[in-house]
């Protein structure tokens, strides 16, 4: 395999470094950087570092926007993952991160491969990983590719996360044709830790040790930062090197060995081996360090015979950390690795010359600051322009939508896989495992339980697309707010946000107005709801021929319930209990379910959102539940209040619901006004309630039927047994599944 | 009573058995690793679930190659209770300690969900502290979870009272007969893929788990005082 | 070195959802003459100099891992070494 | 009726973390001879009377959905009917 490597003069004549993904002025730069033509290995050492994957050279500007800071907050972004305070000298961690263009290619291992990629960057921050999060987007389930990677996916996830044994407690799922081609799988890992635990990613002290521990270095996943980097065409499968397959297993053990080591007072930093493996671990350690690493490939495990350093460098092997140890210290390091199997091989040293130095055959075969592969990539300030559509759809009015039938459609809107019950997949999720899952997936947010205490941590995955790409500030803030619905209503206070902007290709200025537009608009509702973004991740270019995705920053809320008492889910509990609908319903239907169900497409303007009547919203349904006043709650999201209410039904034991909605039916029942809840609260509470919500409107009762009735200013509008509004609900899925297209 | 958790490399449900014991039931428990060659100080061995070696190539089958699975070959012939849930039954009929073997679900998936299950024999020291054909709510969460012997075996089990538990209702991965747990003709070893450890607490949604907890250490309190 | 290949299947009398399954697929697939699958494990061992005798050696495997004889059976050739 | 048999590993340079784990246990197994092991999937297909040809069938069909042939290589054995 060992083929003769490129000389400098070659790549620069040849302009080889385009291959990789570099152009001109940044090989140009970087030959500035080190005084010289970078060799084959270095060159790659600096595509790789300076891809957008890495670097976040097109992204940086925007995600300068968000707000960072809290007294809650511990560690912002920057390292593996974020921090988070929660009382009595814990905090949480999380983060969360995407894998699209592996899983496009191969599905299962995409998605396996992008949960354990998570799960390090948690547990190499010192915490125990307690819960995963997904969100999820693919086509419409229409062509048998699209169903085998949804299908693929989901088995993926379930894969990697069973095994490990990290309970998969939510997420969100939309189905939409612009994902056909390019589908989106964004993971998330929320962990434990105990405040004088937390480690960081850092090659402190000169003279110490590097060691490289866990899985051996395969040719596998060469370049896949760069990959990521670039839009899906035909010939993507040909161009990706051998793809990763996950270990489960190997990342179980790499997890329990790390969980002791962080320990031990002989461990001075880790990190773990993602995008770009050695290269980015080794550089970033000892940038943020202010220190220089050198590392002899000779002594880096191998699996495959013959790699060269530019392949040891930028292979993307899974399950691999790499950790600087205190001088001296190695053995009791090795020993506990060794327990569990693992290698753990000392391959270098922390210098105090700021170079990222590589010995390969006795010989230096590579000699780069590591501050330039770090810190100095160029970071570019792309052009933006408003999108011809944005005009367009804005100057269309808002019309009330005609439907005929009322019940025939709210049945084919809880058909609609977007709307439609996920449980076919969270149950091929082992959501229970570590008896920590106090709401499973199924209602708004999961809760987990804090052991040892009593609190609870909620959270959740959000982002409505449809809005986004609509108006993406607006729909930007709709993420967050329904977020931070989704914790308040199950008894969680938010706390911050995690997310992962999944955009095209940030060239076009259309694009880049997209992601500029939804990040003010996820930092003003940040803001509003004093939920920091705690670290994040970009994938950009999610494109397939030429075509976008809708512009998708997922959000991932983290909330704290403060006693387990407050725990709240959304099926209604006893007949006889008050209905609230709180939230003023509007003409509203701008990318909504009826919309997309009615024209086969979405237009016009998303609905508006208030950040301040929201934010007071979300207060005082806290501050009820906190009461001990409200028996369930449920946010209403897509498909509107009747979907909202249906919805509250299906897991409740033979309860239904009878209620009476005011004003014009279509609007009353499917509009998508934002910031609207659903309360519902014993008899003898109800004047306390409503001292506290004011404006909570009394809209009918729980009753012992099992129908759901909703009546309108002129009699009945839907009425049905809840079983046959639940089996459409929860049969849609599985029957698109087998279906055959 | 002192319970031995057995830790292999992969398994993931040895803490939740560990705080189902401490936790819940009161009673003493350690864990224990792979490697260990004495159980002598254990009153009972719990064999937990989770993906043992990964559960590469067959469940189960690695673990058993393990030291301690000598030990608790010597546990079981002492007549100590062994229970083995979910991997831990995989592994506990691959140490042929129970007749059988589970393979994939009928439906290829993995499956996590509450589900019914009959107790077929509360004659049991495992399942004393239950009625005699009481449906109770436990966890699954198994891809290969779907029991299978030959004819023979079957007739063994029937006749000798050892199916223990069966799935009520819906069989969720196609088991034979419905079977959900079964013990050794001896009486003290129980294999069963439902979860009782993660029913323990009604906050985690069912409590149904504990009873067979306290059926172990009932009987045991009772030879032993 | 010598390379051995094992090969293990189910039983007989032991369902294959898994092959059942495939069978299925690919009859929708338009391969209706496909009668039956059974889908079983294939291991390619790769031994280095052994002053054992080989064939016991894997048999003896096969028999305390590689397959479980409850439900499985298995067999397995022997490549010439080189 | 033909009998087809299917063999389907990873690919050479695609880590195989069943084989890895199985090649552990046995070197613990007190069986270190084993230097390296890899797992794949043996299929046999019982194929009824077709008019298609049979090679290229069998081709198709693991090019569709026997072989992930992103991750994997396949070969066949075609027998002789009876
Ligand atoms: N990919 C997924 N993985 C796990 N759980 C999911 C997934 N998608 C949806 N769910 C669960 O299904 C329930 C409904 O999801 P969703 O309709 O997105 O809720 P909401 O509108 O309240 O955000 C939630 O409990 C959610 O966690
Ligand atoms: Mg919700």
């Amino acid at each position: 395999m060992s083929k003769l490597e490129p000389t400098a003069e070659q790549i620069k004549e040849q302009k080889l470094y385009a291959d990789m993904g570099m152009s001109d002025e940044e090989f140009e730069l970087a030959c500035n950087i080190i005084g010289r033509i970078p060799n084959w290995t270095e060159t790659g050492l600096f595509s790789v570092m300076w891809s957008e994957h890495c670097s976040y050279k097109n992204s940086k500007p925007v995600l300068r926007k968000f707000p960072t800071k809290g007294p809650q907050v511990l560690q912002g972004p920057g390292e593996g993952a974020g921090i988070v305070d929660i009382g009595d000298e814990q905090a949480v961690v999380f983060k969360m991160e995407s894998h699209n263009h592996p899983s496009a290619i191969e599905p299962y291992q995409g998605a396996a491969t992008g949960v354990g990629g998570i799960i390090r960057d948690v547990f190499s921050m010192g915490a125990r990983p307690i819960a995963m999060l997904n969100s999820l987007r693919f086509g419409e389930l229409q062509s048998e590719r699209g169903k085998y990677l949804f299908e693929e996916v989901v088995a993926g996830i379930a894969g990697y996360g069973n095994c490990i044994g990290i309970p998969t407690v939510g997420g969100e799922i939309q189905f939409d044709p612009c994902y056909e081609g390019n589908p989106l799988v964004n993971a998330m890992c929320v962990g434990l830790i105990d405040h004088k635990d937390i480690q960081r990613g850092i090659a402190a002290g000169v003279g110490n040790t590097v060691m490289y521990v866990g899985a051996k270095t395969g040719r596998d996943g060469i370049h896949g930062a760069t990959f990521s980097s670039e839009e899906l065409s035909e010939d993507s499968e040909e161009k990706r090197a051998a793809v990763q397959v996950g270990d489960p297993f190997m990342e179980k053990l790499l997890l329990e060995a790390c969980l002791e080591v962080v320990k031990s007072d002989a461990l001075v930093g880790i990190q773990d081996m993602g995008a770009a493996g050695l290269t980015s671990s080794s550089a970033e350690m000892a940038s943020k360090a202010g220190t220089g690493v050198e590392m002899n490939l000779d002594l880096v495990p191998q699996r495959e015979t013959g790699m060269t350093a530019y392949e040891m460098m930028l292979s993307e092997s899974q399950e691999r950390m790499l950790i600087v140890v205190k001088h001296g210290r190695e053995e009791e390091i090795k020993a506990i690795f060794d327990k569990y199997g693992l290698d753990a091989v000392a391959i270098g040293r922390v210098t105090d010359d700021k170079m990222l130095r590589l010995l390969h055959n006795g010989e230096v075969v590579a000699e780069v600051p590591a501050d330039a592969l770090a810190e100095d990539a160029p970071v570019y300030h792309k052009p933006s322009k408003e999108p011809a559509y944005f005009a367009e759809f804005q100057a269309i009015e808002n019309v009330e939508p005609e439907v005929a039938d009322y019940k025939e459609t709210l049945t084919a809107l809880l058909k609609a896989p977007t709307v439609a019950s996920k449980e076919w997949v969270y149950d091929q999720y082992d959501y229970q495992v570590r008896t920590n899952t106090v709401v499973a997936p199924g209602s708004d947010a999961a809760v987990l339980r804090v052991r040892g205490t009593n609190k609870g941590l909620a959270m959740t995955t959000d982002c409505n697309s449809r809005y986004i790409y609509l108006d993406p500030e607006t729909g930007g803030k709709i993420a967050v707010a329904e977020a931070a619905r989704n914790i308040v209503v199950s008894g969680g206070e938010p706390l911050a946000i995690t997310d992962c902007l999944n955009f095209g290709n940030p060239e076009k200025p259309e694009i880049f107005w997209q992601l500029e537009k939804s990040a003010d608009g996820i930092s003003a509702a940040c803001t509003a709801l004093n939920a920091p973004v705690i670290g994040g991740n970009v994938s950009l270019y999610n494109e397939r021929s030429g075509e976008a995705v809708y512009p998708t920053p997922t959000i991932g809320m983290v909330g704290l319930v403060k006693d387990l008492s407050h725990v709240t889910t959304q099926e209604v509990k006893n007949a006889g209990d008050v209905i609230y609908l709180i939230g003023d319903s509007k003409t509203e239907f701008g990318g909504s379910e009826l919309q997309k169900l009615i024209h086969g497409k979405i237009f016009g303007q998303a609905p508006s959102i208030d950040l301040d009547v929201e934010a007071a919203r979300q207060k005082a349904i806290l501050s009820a539940i906190r009461s001990g006043l409200v028996e369930s709650a449920h946010d209403v999201s897509e498909g509107g209040v009747a979907v909202a209410l249906a919805e509250t039904t299906f897991s409740a034991k033979d309860l239904g619901i009878y209620v009476t909605l005011e004003g014009s039916a279509v609007t009353a029942l499917f509009s998508e006004s934002q910031s609207r809840f659903i309360v519902t609260v014993k008899e003898e509470n109800a004047g306390e309630f409503e001292d506290i919500i004011p404006e909570a409107k009394k809209i009918g009762v729980v009753t012992d039927d099992a129908k759901i009735t909703i009546n309108g200013d002129a009699g009945v509008l839907v009425e049905g047994t809840v079983e046959e509004f639940r089996s459409a609900w929860k049969g849609a899925i599985p029957c698109l599944v087998k279906s055959e297209a | 009573m002192k319970f031995a958790v057995l830790v292999f490399p992969g398994s993931n449900c040895d803490i939740d058995m560990y705080h189902a014991i401490k936790d819940e039931l009161g009673e003493e428990v350690e864990y224990v690793w792979h490697d260990a060659t004495d159980l002598s100080e254990f009153d009972g061995i719990l064999v937990p679930g989770g993906f043992s070696y990964g559960d590469y190539l067959r469940c189960g089958a690695m673990a058993n190659q393990s030291n301690v699975m000598v030990e608790v070959k010597k546990a079981a012939a002492e007549g100590k209770p062994v229970l083995g849930v979910c991997n831990g039954f995989q592994i506990l009929t691959e140490a042929g300690l129970l007749p059988g073997a589970l393979l994939r679900n009928v439906n290829l998936k993995f499956m996590c969900r509450t589900v019914q299950l009959k107790v077929e024999n509360n004659n049991t020291l495992f399942t004393n502290q239950y009625e005699q054909g009481e449906i109770i709510n436990i966890p699954i969460a198994h891809g290969e979870g779907n029991y299978f012997c030959d004819e023979e075996t079957l007739a063994n089990l029937k006749a000798n009272n050892q199916i223990v538990f069966t799935y009520s209702g819906e069989n969720p991965n196609g088991s034979l007969e419905d079977i959900a747990g079964i013990i050794n003709e001896q009486g003290n070893v129980l294999g069963m893929m439902p979860h009782p450890e993660r029913a323990a607490n009604e906050i985690l949604g069912s409590s149904d788990g504990l009873a067979l907890f306290k059926s172990i250490v009932k009987q045991w309190r009772e030879q032993h005082v | 070195m010598t390379k051995v290949k094992v090969f293990v299947t189910l039983k007989e009398s032991v369902l294959d959802p898994q092959g059942a399954a495939v069978q299925g697929s690919l009859a929708k697939m338009g391969y209706g003459e496909v009668a039956d699958v059974r889908i079983g494990k294939y291991l390619e061992l790769t031994i280095s100099e052994t002053t054992r005798d080989i064939d016991s050696v894997v048999k003896e495997m096969c028999e305390k891992l590689l397959a479980n004889t409850v439900i499985e059976d298995y067999r397995f050739e022997v490549e010439e070494e080189n």
